[in-house]
């Protein structure tokens, strides 16, 4: 194919986007459509894990609670073999007059009961900060072998239902998405097929003429993915005004603290204009294809 | 030019267009295809342009057996042909201009080819003033007279017309005839179907009758031959 | 029937299409229009129908003025009148039988006298056999004589005939004109636009000739009065 | 219009609806797909607004301590006085003894702690479930005027937030599905419009030889309506079947305590039926309008 066709190409594939404006018109607010609900699921989904996956470092800690009466370089022994174990993180001594102190404290009004106890009978204990709550079981599992520790406590439960719930999230999530994708492409192929087939008539006179297939297909994919380009940077400018301000309300609503749990404005621009722009002109390219395939067979 | 032997053609199993044709059309004949509504003149046509396939028979067009053409190079033995279809086959979204361009597009003309080539169509059709006017503006003869200049603009080696008077005033359609006429002179075969019987008996060309999908008649400076 | 009053149309401002025709056509006539391609033959009728409307002047059908008809009223004004359009105007996705058919359904009639009346039309234009067929399954002429039985099926009081033997050989053209004569002789007006010469100096009706939008000529029993 | 006019309009409705099958799929396929989306949303938001309610309910209470040494018959007074405000649900009388048995249970593992105890420090107390948690605020200002009142505890800050967040979820959802709404029937009525727009030279024709403007749109509308209900039904069997599997997939791995949470299959399929029913058809009857009207002005 010379240059000049290739010129004449690119040429036919922006006009016919003018001269059929209606059907144009038609399939990007169609494209737009599907991809702004695309976003929204996105940003709904993305958020929920993002806010699931930070709730769960409040939980990734283990604590061990000491034998009594343990002379001090046993206790810092101890914790030297804590450290040593592969998923902790870093460890918190916790003597037993302060875990007391502790309990008084986070018992607030009820607190001063405890002022009446004879004796303290707190154990001392380390707190373990782990690198991630999956590891929470295999870090227990190591602890169990050290000698001198007295019971393991760790939100055994907490931390099973968290790991589910979070996991869970992430994969209906991801589902969710995954299925939107397909379901996006499948009504954006659709319309661009549609908006096509109204235009089988010249499709085939232009076969008749004897136009080769490459020469009728081309500007038609050119139209797709002008098509679908558009409606994608239309989608991308909605959802991203869309969430610009639904951010800036949930600040002001629930104080700035509540946004450290919400992926920022740039991230979510640059996650979603890469795909959206990606699936606006890959589907538009396939739209066509798929919609005069079997106009070619004249 | 184009050779059938014993082609035959049958629509939906049961309309038989075409019946055991047999015919030889050399370089640079001038041939009317004559006869009744449905008698397949344009069937035939469609064989010659692989817009159809026979049910038996074979087909060749300048040596090659077109039945069996694979169907990336149909478009290449399109180009070789150029066509007045009888119901104009206009892009409906292109102007006069663009129509005519567009068939020179196809094969690859340069620009300035294509400027220099298609003004001169135009004028030789009675066209000029109607470059710029969409298909759906246009007349019906204007319309015929579009397609016919749009099949000669690549000066193609077969040209078939398809009924190309039909929507012209007897004037107009002189003008065209005179056309054809030039364009076979330069080595053009012609193959045009037509009931216009006048036409047909002044030229005094080779004449082949078509009558239920059967050649009725094949003769060398013939007359349309039907009785009014 | 129809009565025209200093009517011109220009389209796009430029093309006059037609220019201060001044016409009276009675009921009951049979009337030829002829002129060369693009002299506004197809633009009389459109205007006729308000497909178009007129730049200036007054067009009366049946002592009703059609620029003034509201919006509603004009599938009644259409219904009351059959055309067989030039580019035949089949609906793509009916069969022939459905395509006449439809027209009367447009009219309300019942299935008992659809069942009776489109067998008839179709056997006068000689189409019984193609009954089943979708238009662009149809030679030509074939297409062209479903548009003419369509016109026709409805008893229309007036008819209007764009070229409606363009496609057809002289032989099936006369049997045309013969069903034409006859809906004639019951009573419908038939305005028949038409390139061919024969038939225009056979039937000795009257004629009127367009040229570049005016009316040159008006002639009872004329001829197509132009040179070949 | 006769009755023989309006059976062969029907008629041809349906029959339309099966000659243009290549695009009659095509506006079902996206008719389908743009209601499973809606259908995906409205679960997941009807789910989330559920759970939120009933996590709700647990806030529901405020407690009143009453003051030390009161008689029996002033304490049964209160409680009488407690049941007459507005947006008491009932109320349930804990004495100090069972306060503290109470607070030993819950303690659980250090309950026993609270066994070292010399005296009992607890105050008597009413627990009042309320209506609804909105009315919290209005309740305490009336307890504050009961005489023999210590104490109003009440989990004011979480009560608060939640309410808020209650309230958030149902707005943010809301506001999602009305937007779906919008744009499932923006993109529905484009494809219906598209669809058509394809059929212009039929819809001309028709005018020209004479059929009013309602013989033209009668059929196409009975063909939209035929089109929206078909993909209404397709959408509302995917979404239910989906949300069947979804549902007991849930039971089996979250215990059967969290169906509780969950709106159940049935009342699920009742509300998406009767909204795609109502939408496809709609939505299918004003794009055959939207799409012809044009073209009816020749
Ligand atoms: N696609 C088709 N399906 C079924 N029958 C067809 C099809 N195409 C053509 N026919 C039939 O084949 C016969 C020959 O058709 P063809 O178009 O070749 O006639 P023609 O000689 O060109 O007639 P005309 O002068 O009216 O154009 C006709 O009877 C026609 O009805
Ligand atoms: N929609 C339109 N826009 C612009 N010009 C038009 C339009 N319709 C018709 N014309 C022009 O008006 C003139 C008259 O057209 P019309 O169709 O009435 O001719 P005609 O007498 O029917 O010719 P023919 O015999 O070729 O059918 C032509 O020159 C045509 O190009
Ligand atoms: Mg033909
Ligand atoms: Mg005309």
């Amino acid at each position: 194919m010379k240059i000049k066709s290739l010129r004449y190409i690119v040429n036919q594939g922006f006009t016919s986007v003018w001269k059929n404006r209606t059907m144009s018109l038609a399939s990007v607010a169609s494209v737009t459509a599907t991809l702004v609900v695309l976003g929204l699921i996105i940003i709904l989904v993305l958020n929920i894990n993002n806010m699931a996956k930070l709730a769960q470092v409040q939980f990734e800690t283990i604590q061990v609670f000491l034998k009594d009466e343990l002379p001090l370089e046993d206790i810092s022994d101890i914790g030297k073999q804590i450290d040593d174990i592969d998923g902790v993180k870093s460890t918190m001594y916790e003597s037993k007059e302060k875990a007391l102190q502790n309990l008084i404290n986070r018992w607030g009004e009820q607190g001063h009961l405890l002022e009446y106890l004879e004796e303290n009978p707190l154990p001392n204990s380390y707190i373990i900060y782990l690198d991630s709550i999956e590891g929470a079981h295999g870090v227990v599992y190591e602890l169990e072998k050290i000698a001198g520790i007295d019971d393991i406590k760790y939100y055994k439960e907490i931390v099973d239902v968290l790991i589910r719930i979070a996991s869970f999230i992430r994969n209906i999530g991801l589902a969710l998405i995954l299925a939107l994708i397909v379901i996006t492409i499948f009504i954006i192929v659709n319309t661009i097929k549609i908006t096509l087939n109204a235009r089988r008539q010249e499709i085939t006179i232009m076969k008749h003429v004897g136009a080769t297939d490459w020469f009728i297909r081309c500007p038609l994919i050119i139209e797709g993915i002008v098509l679908g380009l558009i409606g994608a940077l239309l989608s991308v400018a909605i959802v991203h005004y869309g969430y610009y301000h639904f951010y800036n309300m949930m600040l002001t609503r629930f104080t700035v603290m509540f946004s450290i749990y919400m992926i920022s404005v740039e991230e979510m621009l640059s996650r979603i204009l890469i795909m959206f722009t990606i699936i606006g002109a890959g589907v538009g390219a396939l739209g066509s294809i798929l919609a005069i395939r079997r106009y070619l067979r004249v | 030019m184009i050779e059938m032997q014993n082609v035959c053609k049958t629509y939906k199993k049961e309309v038989r267009a075409l019946f055991n044709i047999d015919i030889k059309i050399e370089k640079g004949e001038f041939v009317f295809l004559v006869g009744p509504s449905g008698a397949g003149k344009t069937t035939f046509s469609k064989l010659v342009l692989k817009e159809e396939n026979p049910d038996s028979g074979k087909i060749y067009f300048g040596g090659e057996d077109v039945t069996r053409l694979p169907r990336r190079k149909i478009p290449y033995l399109r180009r070789d042909i150029g066509v007045v279809f009888q119901d104009f086959r206009l892009l409906p979204n292109k102007n006069v201009y663009e129509n005519i361009a567009f068939a020179m597009n196809i094969v690859e003309a340069s620009a300035k080819e294509i400027r220099r080539r298609v003004p001169m169509v135009l004028a030789m059709v009675g066209l000029s003033s109607r470059a710029g006017n969409l298909p759906h503006e246009l007349s019906g003869g204007e319309k015929q007279r579009v397609s016919i200049a749009r099949a000669i603009v690549n000066n193609p080696s077969l040209l078939i017309a398809d009924e190309p008077t039909g929507n012209l005033d007897p004037e107009t359609a002189w003008e065209i005839m005179k056309v054809l006429r030039q364009v076979n002179r330069r080595g053009t075969t012609v193959l045009m179907s037509t009931h216009a019987k006048d036409i047909v008996d002044i030229m005094q060309k080779r004449v082949i009758a078509l009558e239920n999908g059967k050649i009725a008649r094949d003769e060398i400076k013939g007359a349309y031959g039907y009785e009014d």
